[in-house]
């Protein structure tokens, strides 16, 4: 099992991509899929800007897939990030996973978001919406605990 | 030795460059050496890692630790904790 | 937010489904999909059978995303669940949860898979290869005690 | 008391028909006294209930236990563990 892993400005299609992993197979019984989308913030935020480093985008994102499907029974996992100027109600990132039981696919796809937030390099910055650039994103310690739950051995 | 240095974010900011070509002075093994290094070449420099331990860094496309080796690495990259996702 | 509950022959279409939940709304930051599938179970199966209580099936399905929706800031919830005859490769099931943050969409639509699981009532037949009829398949005990883990505080 | 029965998967298939209406003699007060009751009325209704605890219930499309009162119950289902999913 290959990861297909996409850095790109260009939004993408979630049925496309169910698609390309599922097709003439009859062996999968699970298909998970996690959307990530901008925020308005309550109105305050015009757009996100996503800066990355083109080159180890990629390169982080072929880790943690190979991290997950070295942990669970994969047949299949997409992941694909935007980066750019992206609206609130846009796509931002796509992480699909199959397998034959719902339980590694949903847990490799919760491991896998948990980790691209810690590990692969994208920064956000806030466009607000009175014209104004506002600050980056500050990481969440959430995020950084979120990512240590999977330190231990998978549970499936 | 040259190596290649690139930023982003609000290091690339603080900077005010997204890369440069350095001359390494003989003595800087480390990333850490690198930084310590790098201070001392002007105060934008000093603004961008003012604060110990939150810059991280990555050789040659891949995360490290203060106490990595530089070696031979082509391409030094220094940036903030990564929010993307 | 009422979710949609959908009990039908019919195929479904993740993608709109997910765009019926998410559509002119900007303060969704997470979406999770989850689609089980028929597998051929190594070769060995033609089709499953999908017998239902029609009426009691909506109505559990209806209870079950009602909980979900008490335990999670959710801001939409889909369930699709087919009935008669499914081959391998198709759909079988959907589920599609919408928060502002994707802890409550995973787990969401985790909870929702685990418990139609043991509580909707749907039946499954095997047909053979060779053109038998099989048996009907178990319940399993792990699909218990996956719905049990719920039983606790929601960790999000 | 007149009840609809309806019945699924194998427990349809050993009793023989999707469904039926029957007249409830009195002193069948819950779930459980039901199904004693029809396990006198043929060997395809002992097939049916043969392993006690297997078979689950439903009184008017919500799922109930063995130890539920009838009531004014409407339509009251049995079918084996659900495998749907």
């Amino acid at each position: 099992m290959t990861p297909t892993i996409h850095v790109q400005a260009e939004d993408f299609d979630v049925a496309a991509e169910i698609a390309a992993l599922s097709r003439g197979r009859r062996d999968i019984g699970a298909v998970t899929t996690f959307t990530g989308l901008c925020r308005d913030e309550g109105g305050r935020l015009a757009a996100l800007e996503l800066e990355h480093y083109a080159g180890m985008a990629e390169a982080e994102l072929a880790r943690v897939a190979g991290e997950a499907a070295a942990r669970w029974p994969l047949q299949g996992a997409t992941v694909i990030h935007r980066f750019g100027k992206i609206r609130p109600g846009e796509n931002i990132v796509l992480v699909v996973t199959a397998s034959a039981h719902r339980r590694a696919a949903f847990e490799a796809a919760e491991f896998l978001m948990d980790y691209l937030k810690t590990r692969a390099p994208f920064w956000k910055r806030e466009h607000l919406l009175d014209g104004s650039t506002g600050t980056w994103v500050e990481a969440k310690d959430t995020d950084d605990a979120a990512a240590e739950r999977w330190s231990g051995t998978p549970s499936a | 030795m040259t190596v290649k240095l690139v930023y982003f974010a609000w290091v690339r900011e603080r900077i005010g460059k997204p890369e440069e070509e350095v001359d390494l002075p003989s003595g800087i093994a480390t990333v850490a050496d690198l930084v310590r290094w790098l201070k001392t070449r002007g105060e934008e420099y000093e603004y961008a890692f003012e604060n110990e331990g939150v810059v991280r860094a990555a050789i040659n496309h891949t995360h490290v630790k203060p106490d990595a080796a530089i070696g031979t690495a082509r391409e030094i990259a220094f940036f903030p904790p990564m929010t993307g996702g």
